[in-house]
């Protein structure tokens, strides 16, 4: 290393040492947890990239290497990648004693109505208003406020239509809380032979 | 909470879902629907939420109307060619299953993940005031151009989509039936004029009329007297379905 | 052990186990750090101890030794004490990244509808509500006003017409925005028919 102190270089570094826990792959990783855990909420890659200066696909290289080890150890906390981002979680193998502790406002529950919503949006999105009201055969507004409050939906601008209605798609906590990495790994549909499908995704 | 119910009465999320309710409760098929029936045991159901205020009861309504009068076309030979006035329900009640299963499945999810994991609120840093992020000057003219022209970016949705809005007037010739059928019984009578006069919209007078030339037909109903005088009476005996 | 799975016998014998990194002493810790990141604030010793089932001394005892063990391994996280309660942050040593990356969180980015009414403005100022509204086809006035707060719109003065309407203009805050030094510098758009031409060309 003629720069040593150069950051580029450095990280570059990496790629060659094929070691795990060498200093510089865990002073990466130090890093990234530090980010994550202090934002708390998704990163996307784009931004740890440039907070650590480095090139976004060295950096998704050094992240999914992170990924798979920090979950490997089994402790209190598990990193999820959720789409082009990244997010910190307390690990499920843990709720119990988290939920003795947490305050009980924080604990999200999701209504039949809810998941019905979620489910319709997530294989279609963006959807309006309409559409939903269409396939459940009632009036969802109430419903997509509270996901909209739980950051489970976002809005994704108005459709092109008379009335120009708003249309709403899942986050990437949607993601997390469903425990996918991204849309693609929802449970596969077709057209009509939908349910043939889903039978099948969940006998396996 | 205070309300005095000697049982319990199931919650349902709509309509769709009494109906399926329904469906699965007599051990029937989706592709089936017993018209007759399910609206049978879908009004006394209605009937009963009715007195305890059930939410959307206008959709109930509705769908009962919907109901009405796809029975009563099935009531009457079909064409050669013609749909069966069932299909657009039956499309409903398959794609509001499917979705239904998916909810199911997103629910084991959910229990298995987010009901499990929690996240930790962003820690306190620094504070500072928050800052404009930088935009491309194109994203300006794009969206000028999505102004005026309606943009490239969104993709029209699927003609499927609009399904659910074209019918609408279908909907609504079902939702006249009903709503004359339940004036005149509370009124017996109703001069006939008066009947058009009160509706809002050329559509409107449109399937009241065919909404009036159903009864009719079905028996339902019997025009009295003559010229302007023109009354439409409840047909002795009769009950509005 | 007579009951190794009453919490109290496993959590007994972590005492006389002196290895570190044994399954009793991970499982512990990796309680303890699901609790305090959901948390993310100081969780007093009583509150952990009640949640993991075990006495306050030895959850004491415990929770020292795990305080050594986790700032040694100089991770993103480091775990405090602070009189009577623990709390997980994020590593001092890591603060230049983590600054990095919070500041821009705290980037505002603009809603299509506050894009829409920029471009119209930017294009025909000065402009009125009316004329925003008309064009849009929606109200416009929340945009406005947080356009203004924004400074990226200003006022500019009544307009001599009915009602004397308020007219609005961009900003030097907008140009700097957008990375323009005038407004002749916008992307031109000629007449109408021009703009529908493009937009021929370009679906084609």
């Amino acid at each position: 290393m003629t720069q040593p102190d150069s950051p580029g270089a450095q990280w570059q570094a990496l790629l060659q040492d094929a070691g795990r826990g060498h200093p510089p792959q865990a002073r990466f990783e130090a890093a990234v947890e530090a980010i994550l855990f202090a934002a708390g909420e998704p990163v996307e890659l784009a931004v740890l990239a440039s907070a650590l200066e480095m090139e976004q696909t060295l950096c998704k290289t050094l992240l999914d290497r992170m990924l798979f080890g920090y979950n490997q150890r089994e402790g209190g906390i598990v990193m999820r990648r959720l789409d082009d981002s990244y997010q910190l979680c307390s690990n499920p193998a843990q709720a119990a004693c988290v939920r003795a502790v947490l305050d009980r406002k924080r604990e999200v529950s999701l209504s039949p109505a809810a998941l019905e919503v979620l489910a319709i949006t997530a294989y279609n999105q963006p959807v309006t208003r309409a559409f939903l009201e269409q396939v459940r055969g009632v009036d969802s507004s109430g419903v997509v406020a509270s996901l909209l409050e739980k950051e489970l939906l976002e809005e994704r601008g108005r459709l092109d239509a008379p009335g120009r209605p708003m249309q709403f798609g899942t986050t990437a906590a949607f993601l997390r809380c469903f425990g996918l990495s991204s849309l693609e790994e929802l449970p596969p549909v077709d057209e009509r032979g939908a349910l043939i499908a889903q039978l099948e995704f969940q006998e396996t | 909470m205070d309300q005095p119910m000697t049982y319990t009465l199931e919650v349902f999320e709509g309509p769709l879902d009494l109906l399926l309710h329904l469906i699965e409760r007599n051990k029937l098929e989706v592709a089936d629907i017993p018209v007759a029936l399910l609206l049978e045991q879908y009004l006394a159901v209605v009937e009963q939420y009715r007195e305890i205020d059930l939410d959307n009861l206008s959709e109930f309504l509705l769908m009962a109307s919907q109901l009405l009068y796809i029975k009563s076309k099935l009531l009457l030979p079909r064409e050669e060619g013609e749909e069966d006035p069932r299909d657009e329900l039956r499309s409903m009640l398959e794609d509001y299953l499917r979705y239904r299963e998916l909810a199911d499945e997103l629910e084991r999810r959910f229990e298995q993940n987010g009901r499990r994991s929690f996240v930790k609120p962003r820690e306190d840093f620094a504070e500072s005031r928050p800052v404009l992020k930088p935009h491309s000057p194109d994203k300006l003219l794009s969206a000028y151009r999505a102004v005026f022209t309606g943009s490239l970016r969104r993709t029209p949705p699927p003609i499927a989509h609009f399904k659910g809005i074209l019918t609408h007037s279908t909907v609504s010739v079902a939702s006249k039936v009903f709503a004359l059928s339940r004036r005149l019984l509370e009124r017996r009578r109703l001069p006939m004029r008066q009947l058009f006069l009160a509706q809002p919209s050329r559509a409107d007078i449109v399937a009241c009329l065919m909404a009036l030339l159903e009864l009719l037909r079905l028996d339902r109903v019997q025009l009295l007297g003559e010229g302007d005088d023109l009354e439409v009476a409840l047909q002795k005996g009769g009950r509005p379905a």
